[in-house]
Parts: C-alpha cells; structure tokens; sequence
C-alpha cells in the first residue's frame, strides 16, 4: 500500500474520526462557528465557552464530514479545551505550516508530536481544507463570538 | 457475473484510446483510469490539432473584417455554427447561440427571455435532479422579482414521473427547465413528453442538455422544445465555449444579454438598436478558436456509429452495476431505467472524499461531493456521493479497476 | 524622411517573427503584413503549445475534484490567475475575476457593482472615444434603470482634457467608465489623473485596458483605480478568456453576476448563498485550457523588456506618420501626443472598405469601419476610417509595405 | 494588378459611384426603406413611387458608403425605373445569384450584360454586403410601404 495512503489513513486518525471527542452542542456557548467546505458540501459547528480570563472552558463540536476533518475536528477540541485564546491560535497557526507541508516550528514538544499524527495531509494538497475546516471556524467563532453563528 | 459477461459479448465497439494522448499517462505509477467525463471529458487529439492548425495559419478577429483572414475565420465560426445547427437538428442556423458554457447558455434565458415576463407569484417549474447551473438563475428570479420555485421530485430509483410534472405546471407557469440528463442519476428525463404537456398548457420548455447532449440524441425539431443549452468541454471539446438553442420565434423577441461590440445594429451618445439573432445575444469577441475546435469535436463524434457507443457506454454502466451489487457497505444513488453511464453511490463509514482519495493514489479518477445538486443530496439524504462516469473511450479493464480500488477502500478506511 | 530614419536608428528591438507561425504565410501569393492586432493579436506557438500540452496531459474540470489531474489543473488554473495578478500588479490574487473576454468584463461591472446602485438621473461618465462594449452596458443602465450617459469629448487631436473629466464628474456621478487606450485614436487616457479627480468627488473609475493592457503597463496598485478589464486574445493569448480586476472591497459586496455551478456556498429548494469573491463570479466551468494559455501569453510578454517593445512599436507608428504626412488625400485621426501605435485614418473620395479591400490583395491586413466606436465616427463626422495597428511582431518592412499599398489603392480609385 | 481587384473596380462602377444616378431625396415617395450594413456602418435609403398599376414610376437613393454600395444602389435605381414590382423583385433574383457567384439563369439580355459589371464581387465575399444592401433595402421598401422608413 501506498505510503503517503498509510499515513494519511493512519489507525489514530480513524479512530478520531469514527469515536470523535467532544462531539456534540453545548448550550452554554460564549462563541459559535459554522464552517463549511465548498469543495463538499461537509459543514462543521464549533462551540467555545470563553471564561472572563480568556481561557477556553470547554469546546464541543458536531457536524458530518470525511475522516480527515472529522479527525482534526476531534484532536483540536482535545488540544484546545483548557488553552488560553492566544495559546489557541498559535497553536492553530503550527497546524495550519504543518498541514501545508511548511515549516511549523513554533509546534514543540507534546503539541508537536500529537498534530505530527495529520502531517500526511501535507501529501495531499486538495485535502488540505478538509483538516483545516475545524480550525478556521474555530478561529473565526473566538474572532465573532455568538456572530458567527449564522455565517 | 452471468450478467456481466452477456453485456460485454454484445460490446463490438473499440474505444478509440489512440486519440487520447492523456489516457495513456500514469498516475502515482498506475496507468490512469478517467472517470471523470461528465465533470469534463478528455479532447482528442483531432480537436486540439483543429485548434492549433486554425490559430497557426488561420486565425483574426472575426465578422467586420475586411481581410483575407479575417473572411477565413468568419467562415470558421459560422461554420462551427451550423456544425452545431446540424448536431441539434435546429432548422435554421440563427437559432444557435454561441456562448461561454452551457451555464451562461442557461442564464441567456434567465435574463433575456424569462425576466422581463416574471411577475411576482409566477411560477419556474423545475426537478430536484437538477445542476446548480439549472437552478441558481431560477433562484435569481426569485430573489429579485419573486418568482416561485416548484420542485418536481424524483422517485426513489432517480426516474422521473411524467404526472408530477404535469401537476407541478399551472397557470402562473412561466417556464418548464429540466436536465436531459442528470449529472449525478444519470436518469434521462422523457423530454418529448414533458414539451407536449407543457405546450399543451402553453409553457416553454428549456432542457439543460450538458449531460443529455454528450449521451443522447437531442433533435430539437423532433422535440419541439423551446431552449437547449449544451457546452463544450464535456462534448470532447474544449473549454469556454458552449452553445444555446432557441427557437427563432423566442430569440427575436428576446433582449440583449451582455452588451458590446458586434451585437448591435446603431450605437449613439443618445441611444442604441441592437442587431438580430444570434449576434444580438454575442457580445465581443467571441470564443473563436474554441468554436473551431467545437466543430472539431462534433465531427469527431460523427465519425462513430452513435448508437454503438450508446450500448458501449451502457454496457461499462451494466457491468460496474453488477460488479457493486453485492457490497452490502455501498449503495447506488441512481437506477432509473435507461440511465445514462454515470453511476453513483454511498459508501456506508467512508465519507466520499476519503474514497475518492484512495481511488486516485490507483489511479482511478472520479469525482466526489455534491457534483453541484446539493438540492438532489439532500433529496436522497446525503452531503455527498462518489461518482464514476463512463466515456467513449472508457474500457471495461476501467471498470474492472474501479471494482479493485472501491475493495482497497474499504479495507484501508472500512 | 529624417524622422523616419532617426527613429529607426533608435528601435534596437528585433521582432520575434519566427514565434508566429501565420506570419509566414502568404495571402493572394503575397507575404502576409498583419497590421490588425487592436482586433486581435496573432499567437505565439509558446502559447498555442501550452494549451496543447496542458489539454494532453493535465486537463481536468477544476476545483471541487479530489483526484490527480483535477488538483493540477486547478494549480494551473489558480496559477493562471496568479499570473494575472502579478501582470496587473494587483495585491491580492483573489482581486482577478476571469471571464470570457473585456465584453464580459465590463458587463459584470455593470450588471453585479453599478445596477444595484443606480437610482433614476444618476449619471455615468463616459468618453467619446470608448469602444461598444465600453458603451453599450451602461445605455443598458439607461435604458433599464434611468441613468443619464454623459460623455466626455476628445480634442481634434483626439487627446483627453483631464479638465474636461472633472468638470463632467458630478454629485449625481457613479460611475467613471474609460479606455486606457483607444483603439481607433490611439490615445492613452491620462488613468492616474483621472482617478484622482474621481476620487475626489467619491467616484469610482473602471478602465477599459483591453488595448491599454497589450501598449502601456498597467499597475492597479499604482492608479489606485477601482476595477480594470483585460481581454486575453489581444494579449497573444486565446480567445474565450479575460478577466477583471475589481478591488477587494468592492467585489465583496457585489452581487453574483451568472447563476450556476462554483459560485454557490449553498443551494436549497427555497434559497442560495453565495461564494467570496472571485468563485462568486465565476459560475459554470471556466476557460480552463484558456486560463494556461493567458498565464502563456503573460509570460511570453514577460520574456520582452516591456519598454523596448513600446519603442519599437512607437518608431513603427511614428514611420507610418511619416510617411502618410505628405498624402494631401489622406487625414489621420487621432495624433494625441504619447498615443500608441494605432494609425486610423480617412482617404479622400475613397472609402474605408475599398482601401482595405486593395490592401488586402497585397497582403496588407488593415481593419477598415466603425471599429465599435460609432459614437467617435461621429464624433469625427465620419462614418468609418482605415486603421493599421502595430504589434510587436511587426516591422519597417510591414510599414512600407503598408505605404506603398497605400499608393496602390490610390492609382486604382483615386 | 491582381485582375479581379481590376474587375471589381472596373471604369463603369467608379464612375457609378462617383456620379451616382437617381441620387437624392424623393417628396412624392410612396415607398422608403433604410438599410444599414452592419460591416461598417454604411446606411442607404431608396425612395420609390408605385403607381396603381404596380409600376415603379419613379425611383431614387441616398446615402454614403463604398464604391460598390454606391455603384450597385446608381445601377439598380438606373435598370429598375418603369418596371413593375413583380420584374424588380425578379431583377433583384438574378442579381442576388450573381454576386454569390451562383447561377444566375434568370437574367437575360441586356439585364445581364449591365449587372454583368457586378459580378467581379462574388471574387469578394465580404464585399457581397455591400453590394446586396441597396436591393434588399429596396425590397424592404417594398414589401413595407412607408413603414420601413424608420428600421
Ligand atoms: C447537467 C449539467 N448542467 C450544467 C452544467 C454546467 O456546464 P458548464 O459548467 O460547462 O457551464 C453541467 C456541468 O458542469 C452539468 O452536468
Ligand atoms: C478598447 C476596447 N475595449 C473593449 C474591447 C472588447 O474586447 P473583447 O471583444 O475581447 O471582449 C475591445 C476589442 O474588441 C477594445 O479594443
């Protein structure tokens, strides 16, 4: 098998995107994002709740799509639960040089090594927005708040 | 495979692959398997030879000249146009529009003939099967001047129901537009009989023929049909040109689409007249080369037996069919009877994106997504299918590799 | 004689004849001297070639396909707007709309920036000297919607009078509409100047760069001007493409101007939304294979010191001047100071269509008639003129050639 | 010289063209039609008098445009006073043909001989426009009575 394919497809990547966590809506929201892959038609929701220090208290996020924007979905609501807006966005910022085949050297240590896991998106070129769905609308709900909702 | 055999025996026709210098490129290292034609389809090398050898001795801007070969390329371009003629069956040759792709050829209708009569309240009758190209003009109508959209449905194998869309027309009707094919289904709507009912009830007809006008046979004199749009690129011909039929009666009625040179009779500081059908509806400098090489690309298709390539193209759908029918994890979306080869389906736990990504690293090339008729997805309760497509030039050693990779899918993500 | 000689010195620039494989070519037994670019540009096999091996061997519908040649030919294609951008010096990519020509250009800003802006008595300025398609949109505003067209004049010599601008600029204005160049006179509009005025008033200006774009440099940035439309067939690239530049702020608030496939976000039975800018644009399949060969034709032109081609052509015009100065029958229009290399003119007691039907018997292609510039015919109170228009393939030889054909049409009607 | 230039611009149509006959406005017209050839803008209008019994008593033309135009709408004005309508319309058959280069059987005599010096257009296609335009202009006329005056 190919093995651009065993990486892209790896077995922690289908098991995000079969069992994804935080899956589902979350009532007491601060921000909402609605994101949406022209290439597919696939449509994801975030929900944030953003304590008054700027930390994010809990993220949920639901909505159908391929393996790869399922999985990244899953992993960046379970990197990101407990981050402070800042440390988010740079956090986003690594994936977005990763999964673009650039270089992401601000990604270190454990952060590094649990993203390493979609790196083989980079292989890819026309997936690329599958993985980075989730973390645009993530950032694009922290940017609206309650807003975004609609977009 | 009883089946499967049977077809392929009665399959006399030889794909004329030789003509395609792309089919025989690879892929990751695998030969390329294109099953991708009805999103666009590969050109042979007649059409692209047609293009250049054109543009090398004979090309100028065309009409208004005065020249040697500005008179070439004008004979050129008309001559594309009763090729064009001659392939719908249109009486007259000014009843063919050139334009950019069968989307604006759509959209000439919108906004020439249909806008000036749309009333608030009137109605567009139009399918759930359809292409977003045969659908967003519609829903300009209605944002702008409070047309009604009426959705026939399709029954739950893709056909069409002849009585749905006799109910669907009323009086308030200002226009019926259905695919002759559907891009997705591949069902082939009964055209003839939907003119009659709509005539009979004084409402014109526009099939959107991108599809229908690849695989089938469109004789608008036979149909009786009032608008037929084609395109180009998925004629084997080439990009940025496309063509729409209308009946004369229709067009010389109609107002100007874009305005510009060469459609117009008078041009003052004060006002302007514009000139008669087709030029009235051509603003600038048209698709000249493309339009050569459209006229290329319908002799090419002449050149075969139509009918051959017909049970050739039916024959690669029966097998691949067959070949799907027992995966219990993969369901058609499309079965009607005497479908076009287009076959789509779902892949239960493997999002279509994901498939279509496994396919291609075997080289075989579909497309995936809503294949723009998010209305249709949403009728059959999905966001997206995979899609294979068959061509003149597909072999049933394409369909065999399809069958191989679709396993491999399932047992990398399945 | 001097000038001609002088000027002739100074024009180090070699013609890259050999790229053009039609210049080669003889009509009626006599070598080819094609002096009709302003109508359309001859193609270098550069270009030709490129859309030949493109369509061989990457070709593929764009966007929304997850395999292999969908993905490379829509790198080709973004790349192609890429190429686009850095050609007009825009700042960001997603600022170029491609469409199938400056007709269609225009006619999007028309139709999708000013339609929804104009109000009964609002007022568009335009110049004596634009080309139909720079004209005709905006009398569809009239027509349709009540703007009032006020026109700007040239002076005998065809020369803009920037006072002449400002002073037509009104409160009631909303829109400035002009050519960069003028492909009957010539004259280069003084842009920047222009849009200063305009902008002071809250103006915006759309230039028509179809020729401007070939003979002068374009920088969008630099004129800090709101949208510029471009064809691709007068670039030496194919027919079937242009394209336009609209400033991000503007294109993100217009409406969509065809309905169809790509341009959507999302389409139900009861409602659509729409794409950003450029997709919003862009409905349908795009002139895909016509998208390479304008990336082609950009780098093709990229290849020449852009300067050193404008010399030539100026000292080619500037011979042609010469030359037909002392002709007491002959009364050129248009001889604004620093105009390109367009030479229109009037014969006494010898009609346009006669001239250019002698010239054409000894291979002099010249495009003789209104040029889709009624409005400057009358202007000039005449009905039609003689045009020869430079390109960078042409010669001294082409002049003479020219001249003494000239002479030729002379002894026959004079 | 190329001898078909020579043909197209033979003595007897420059001379037409220069002098052209029957020029000028007609008051008592009881027919007007104006033609417009798109190629360059040119524009004719012919003037006649049909009397009861279906003769055309009198007819004229103005307008600016090419040496063929010109000489083309002299000669027709010249050949089709005093005849019926019914013989101009046939007239008009022959010399359609022609200028096409098509077989023209229909004109005899002395008709042919005097259209005969047209005939060097049909080595021009796109000269036939210009030749054609004052007949169809005419037949225009004819068939419109004085309502084809404004198209
Ligand atoms: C059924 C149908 N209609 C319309 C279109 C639009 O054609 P084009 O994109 O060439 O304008 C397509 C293809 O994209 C199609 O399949
Ligand atoms: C000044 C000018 N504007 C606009 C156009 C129209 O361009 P196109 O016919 O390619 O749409 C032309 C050429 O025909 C032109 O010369």
């Amino acid at each position: 098998m190919d093995d651009s394919l065993r990486e892209l497809y790896q077995e922690v990547i289908l098991d995000h995107s079969r069992h994804p966590r935080h899956f589902g809506p979350l009532e007491a929201a601060t921000h909402e994002g609605e994101g949406h892959n022209p290439l597919c038609g696939d449509r994801v929701k975030i929900y944030l709740v953003v304590d008054d220090a700027g930390r994010i208290a809990d993220i949920k996020f639901e909505g159908k799509g391929c393996a790869i924007s399922q999985a990244s979905a899953s992993l960046m609501t379970d990197m990101i639960a407990g981050r402070t807006v800042a440390e988010a966005e740079k956090l986003m910022d690594g994936f977005l040089h990763m999964v673009k085949g650039e270089d992401a050297m601000d990604l270190v240590g454990d952060d590094r090594e649990r993203l390493d896991i979609m790196a083989g998106v980079s292989a890819f070129p026309m997936r690329v927005k599958c993985a980075t769905l989730a973390w645009h609308t993530m950032k694009s709900a922290l940017e609206h708040g309650m807003a975004a909702k609609t977009t | 495979m009883m089946a499967q055999t049977k077809l392929r025996a009665v399959d006399s026709f030889v794909p004329p692959r030789g003509d395609f210098e792309i089919l025989s490129r690879e892929i990751y290292g695998k030969p390329l398997v294109y099953l991708d034609s009805a999103a666009s389809a590969q050109k042979p090398r007649q059409v692209l030879q047609a293009m250049t050898a054109f543009a090398e001795s004979e090309y100028a801007n065309v009409h208004r000249g005065v020249h040697y070969l500005s008179a070439t390329a004008t004979e050129r371009y008309e001559g594309a146009r009763e090729a064009v003629r001659r392939f719908l069956n249109a009486a007259q040759t000014d009843e063919i529009v050139f334009t950019k792709g069968g989307t604006e050829a759509i959209n000439l209708v919108a906004a020439s003939f249909l806008a000036p009569l749309i009333q608030p309240g009137d109605e567009i009758v139009l399918t759930v099967m359809e292409h977003h190209s045969n659908i967003v003009p519609w829903h300009f109508l209605r944002e702008r001047q409070g047309a009604v959209l009426k959705w026939v449905d399709v029954r739950d194998d893709g056909s069409l129901d002849i009585e749905a869309f006799d109910a669907a027309i009323g009086p308030k009707t200002k226009l019926v537009a259905v695919a002759h094919m559907s891009n997705v289904l591949g069902t082939v709507a009964p055209l003839k009989e939907i003119v009659t009912r709509a005539h009979a009830k004084g409402v014109p007809v526009l099939a959107d023929g991108c599809q229908g006008a690849v695989h089938e046979t469109a004789d608008v004199q036979d149909l009786d049909i009032d608008f037929y749009a084609i395109t180009g690129h998925k004629l084997y011909g080439p990009t940025g040109i496309g063509a729409l039929y209308g009946k004369r009666a229709h067009l010389k009625t109609m107002r100007p689409f874009n305005g510009g040179g060469e459609m117009i009779r008078e041009v003052t500081q004060d006002l302007v007249t514009y000139a008669d059908p087709p030029a009235r509806f051509e603003a600038g400098t048209p698709p000249i080369i493309e339009s050569v090489g459209l006229a290329a690309a319908i002799d090419y298709m002449a050149g075969f037996d139509r009918a051959a390539v017909k049970a050739h193209e039916a024959s690669l759908l029966a097998a691949a069919r067959e070949a799907v029918r027992p995966l219990n994890w993969l369901r058609v979306v499309g079965d009607a009877p005497g479908k076009g080869a287009i076959l789509s389906f779902e892949t239960e736990g493997m999002h279509a994106h994901d498939v279509a990504t496994i396919l291609d690293r075997e080289g075989v090339a579909v497309r995936a997504g809503h294949h723009c008729a998010q209305p249709l997805m949403e009728r059959f309760g999905t966001a997206s299918t995979t899609r294979a497509s068959f061509a003149l030039y597909n072999t049933h050693a394409d369909v065999e590799a399809l069958v191989a990779a679709l396993h491999k899918a399932r047992k990398i993500l399945g």
